[in-house]
């Protein structure tokens, strides 16, 4: 019984990776992922040049569930790519970069870079919902979609990984994504969402609007993943309210074949990930399958 | 962990540049130990880490230096107006074994966690060297907190000769016989804490760090520690010097 | 001290209604919500002939939080409104009539219906996620909603609401809504997502996609009622994740005049809403406000 | 209450068309009482509400009658296939009084949540009346729920007269003193339940009806009782002849 599977041409040993954004923008930061036992790291979303990212208060925890962030994409700048890539190499895990940026040269700058370096592959970030320039203005237009990846795609040899959000077009952007040669889909980013202070009436994230993560938006990170899924019979990293075994299965089973935690990672992200593994393992054997791959996109035959 | 709202109780200039605030949070908050810290939130301005120096029953008490933008709003408000806080963050320190003798050694406004660890700790003995660059930054301690006023000795050093030791922190540390301290706890600026690690050496050093902290949760990775798998936020940010020595050298350098 | 206020010419004694689809299709069920002690009843989804709906199942509560729906817009049809309006009126609450079509005619067909039969104002669901041809499809293009509110408001006598969901230009149909003569606003309907039951590998909605409702999805329900009030400076009514006062608060100091209660309404429903009036006169004791119409929006003076 | 998955421990086919289901729950299940009933999932297929038959430690038993496509998939399932069950639903109707002498008059399937009432209740009597159409719809109840064979009489009744007395329900019921009850329970076909009421009249009468439930929630509102606020997945399925008279009357009727 095996639970390692085939993404964008990487092979990994379990399909549990953390989320970009989750630490991921230092040397320091890529050992402590390695640790929590994720079978490839993903970095923070780098930028070309060094972003400071807002002022706190940049995140907090929602009394309804879930997370709201505003980093603002801080990050050092395409230069660390390489000090991060040698890191993971130290560890023997697969590194995907996540690569920002506002327009086509931005991305394929910090991509090339990535590619040199030696990384895994590259997770273009299309989809942040709170930087402006970077996000999701993007991610919602199949045909920017379609440029980026293409003029990232046809210049890198590392495979690219397009990351969407949740909007009205995703399954279009999605299908241009694939067209302009993305070798697989991470689903989704964080929703755009705000936490007002109800004692002050004030927002509370110095941005306003943030990004929500967590529980709460793995009902909906699932629907996108089944609808692309239906759509493209594309290879699909689902992301987004995973914190056990079962909001993972529920994302292989709508057509990921990896997965990628952020929110949980907060709390005993060592405990998460292993729970997550150990419990897929017992769940496939459960189901009476023989590789976790079998389960791929399972909830569409009905 | 959601935002705990909290009332302003009172707010007072202890020093020059020096406040202390005592909050009432509106909903419970977990148990705090020593070294916990909050990010307090000054509404449309920062979120600042500040450690809780006292806690007396509902009541939470900071101490803190005006710095920039976020200490100085702060050191603005009024009683009666709301902040919000987050936390308890952080690992704690606190020692409980009545054989131990401490040597606290506290920078600047990095004697802000002492009264509320002396209070919580049990040990036979504890020292506090204070240290500030002149007399216009202190306060009376032990008034402050009659509480625990009987639970060390204090020893004051000043950079400008002003009051009590002349010299630094560093130079105290010098004429002090460490070895009849069984726990070395430093707090303080990061030149200060360095100088401290390099001078004793040994497992039963501390220090308390104090990094860029962003988020508190242990995912923006803004109070990582250099050379190291550790956040701040997480795991510190009381660390032994043999976990942080890389750290201090690097961050006083640059 | 005051908790009334005024929202699209209604004058409601405090700012708590139901949320459409939480009862509401009978004459009991008009009752039973009066005794839920709402300011105001709004009636299920209304289209001019009867509808079957989803066969079961048609809602879960989710491990992740919050309800997932796939009712199918069950309903009677236009002819039972006669009857909702002058069951309401024995209670002497005003009564809002949620109206649903594929096309304008539809909409005209059962608005006119709750006009001649004296309800209070109708409310046009533009926004249902999971109903083929009667939802979002309609409400995320600003053309067409501009097309059906005019219709309606063109017609009827009585103040038209339009009720939109979560969609990349919410904004745009909000201008286009309020250009096209309606009076108010609702945000939001539910979010498509899904659950899949991992032991059996299928989804569990009949529908397959369903709507998620309750707190997962109040951030995001606060922040589009903060976007489309900073724009607008519309009447809105606040919905989505309301289950205690300072929720209702946040929709309220976002832009909200009034607040719509669903999911929350499933266990205890008249502490639910006994307890979000209650705080909410202490809160704007608090704020030493005179009235809640004073804290409407307050949250964008910073 | 998010769903409970289980696995079916053994299906049974007890009389035409009839049929016994146990199933596991792979978590915890609230405590459950006589007359809450479950939505049972039936994957792909439907979501049919379900009387509790008997409760045995972790154990559920289910008493169903094949009447369209939901229960006939259900029928089919095999030991070892996994459903969902969305529970405990109702409120749920229990006696707990040595004193109560109670008449449960059951008609067809509407055995099935009686033997999960008659092993919770506490009375001094009780007479249970099951009415059949034809023999063919019985089953031995004594036999399967050993535990509470003493606890009752039993009276069967058959429409065509091929087992027991003869005769419906109500016709059995005519025969009996019903002053010798200070609770009668009716469970059955709305046109039974609607000659229940209006045979014995009194506050102590008791019927468990059968809307249609497709929430549970109390949000649907498809469960609603006629000219009444009450909703049967919240306040149900047990109501005295009171509340539900015109329900009754309305219901048979259309
Ligand atoms: C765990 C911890 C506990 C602390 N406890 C106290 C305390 O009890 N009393 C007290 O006076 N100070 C404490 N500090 C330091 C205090 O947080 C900073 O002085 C404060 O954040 C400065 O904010 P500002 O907006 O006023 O200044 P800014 O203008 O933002 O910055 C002034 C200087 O303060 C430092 N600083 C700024 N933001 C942060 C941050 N988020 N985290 C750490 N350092 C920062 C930087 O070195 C900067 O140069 C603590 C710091 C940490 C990490
Ligand atoms: C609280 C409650 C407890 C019940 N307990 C039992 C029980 O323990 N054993 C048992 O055999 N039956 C019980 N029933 C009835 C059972 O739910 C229906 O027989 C079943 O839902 C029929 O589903 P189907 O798909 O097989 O038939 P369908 O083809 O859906 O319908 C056949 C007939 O069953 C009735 N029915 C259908 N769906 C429902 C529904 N959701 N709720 C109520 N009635 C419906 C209708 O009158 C319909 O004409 C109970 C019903 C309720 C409301
Ligand atoms: C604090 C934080 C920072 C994030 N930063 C990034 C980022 O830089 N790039 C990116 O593509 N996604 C970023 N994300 C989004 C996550 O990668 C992920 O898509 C989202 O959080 C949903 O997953 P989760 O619910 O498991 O957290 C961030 C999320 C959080 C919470
Ligand atoms: C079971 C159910 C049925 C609903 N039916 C309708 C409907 O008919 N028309 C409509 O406009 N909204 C409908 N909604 C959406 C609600 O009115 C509301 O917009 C949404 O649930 C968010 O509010 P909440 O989080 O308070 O439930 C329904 C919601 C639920 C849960
Ligand atoms: S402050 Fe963000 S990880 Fe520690
Ligand atoms: S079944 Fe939906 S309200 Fe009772």
């Amino acid at each position: 019984m095996s639970l390692a599977v085939d993404i964008a041409g990487l092979r990994l040993k379990h399909p549990v990776m953390n989320a970009s954004g989750i630490l991921g923008s230092y040397r320091e930061h890529i050992a402590r992922l390695a640790s929590y036992g994720v079978s490839a790291v993903v970095t923070k979303t780098i930028t070309p040049k060094p972003r400071e990212g807002y002022n706190p208060p940049i995140i907090v925890e929602l009394p309804t569930g879930g997370l709201l962030n505003a980093v603002g994409l801080e990050n050092p700048g395409k230069d660390i790519v390489e000090e991060l890539v040698s890191e993971a190499k130290k560890f023997r895990i697969p590194i995907i970069v996540s690569v920002g940026g506002r327009n086509e040269e931005e991305f394929v700058e910090v991509a090339v870079k990535a590619d040199t370096s030696n990384a895994d592959a590259v997770e273009l970030n299309l989809s942040c919902p709170h930087a402006k320039g970077y996000g999701i203005e993007i991610g919602s237009d199949p045909h920017i979609v379609y440029n980026v990846v293409k003029a990232v795609s046809s210049t890198v040899k590392i495979p690219v990984i397009a990351k969407l959000g949740l909007c009205d077009k995703v399954v279009d952007s999605a299908i241009k994504a694939l067209e302009a040669g993305a070798r697989a889909l991470t689903l989704i980013n964080t929703v755009k969402a705000m936490y007002i202070d109800v004692y002050t009436a004030k927002p509370f994230l110095t941005n306003i609007f943030g990004g929500l993560s967590g529980p709460p938006i793995h009902p909906i990170a699932v629907r996108v993943v089944y609808e692309v899924y239906r759509e493209t019979k594309a290879e699909i990293i689902g992301c987004g309210g995973i914190y056990d075994w079962a909001t993972a299965a529920e994302m292989i089973l709508a057509g990921a074949r990896a997965v990628q935690v952020g929110t949980a990672l907060m709390k005993n992200p060592r405990e998460v990930v292993e729970n997550i593994v150990k419990g897929l393992r017992l769940w496939i054997e459960m189901l009476s399958l023989q590789s976790i791959e079998q389960a791929v996109g399972l909830a569409h035959k009905l | 962990m959601p935002l705990i709202p909290a009332r302003i109780l009172y707010i007072e200039n202890l020093a020059e540049n020096t406040y202390r605030l005592a909050v009432k949070p509106l909903y419970r908050v977990e148990d705090v130990k020593p070294f916990n810290f909050f990010m307090v939130w000054v509404p449309r301005v920062d979120e600042i880490p500040l450690s809780i120096a006292y806690r007396r029953r509902d009541v939470i008490e900071f101490l803190f230096k005006v710095r920039g933008e976020g200490t100085r709003k702060l050191s603005t408000l009024y009683p009666g107006n709301l902040i919000a806080l987050k936390g308890p963050l952080g690992r704690g320190f606190v020692v409980e074994n009545d054989l131990e003798n401490i040597l606290v050694l506290a920078g600047g406004i990095g004697i802000a966690p002492i009264p509320f660890f002396i209070s919580r700790s049990r040990y036979r003995r504890l020292d506090l060297v204070w240290g500030v660059r002149e007399r216009g930054e202190l306060f009376n301690l032990k008034n402050l907190y009659p509480e625990i006023s009987e639970k060390f000795s204090l020893i004051i050093v000043t950079e400008d000769c002003s009051y009590g030791i002349c010299g630094t922190v560093l130079d105290a540390l010098r004429s002090i016989d460490i070895n009849a301290y069984s726990i070395i706890l430093a707090v303080g600026p990061t030149a200060m804490l360095s100088k401290v690690c390099e001078y004793v050496k040994g497992n039963n050093v501390y220090v308390a760090l104090g990094t860029m902290v962003k988020c508190g949760l242990g995912i923006c990775g803004s109070c990582y520690i250099k050379s190291s798998t550790k956040l701040l936020c997480i795991e510190g940010p009381v660390f032994s010097c043999n976990e942080v020595g890389y750290h201090l050298r690097e961050s006083v350098d640059s």
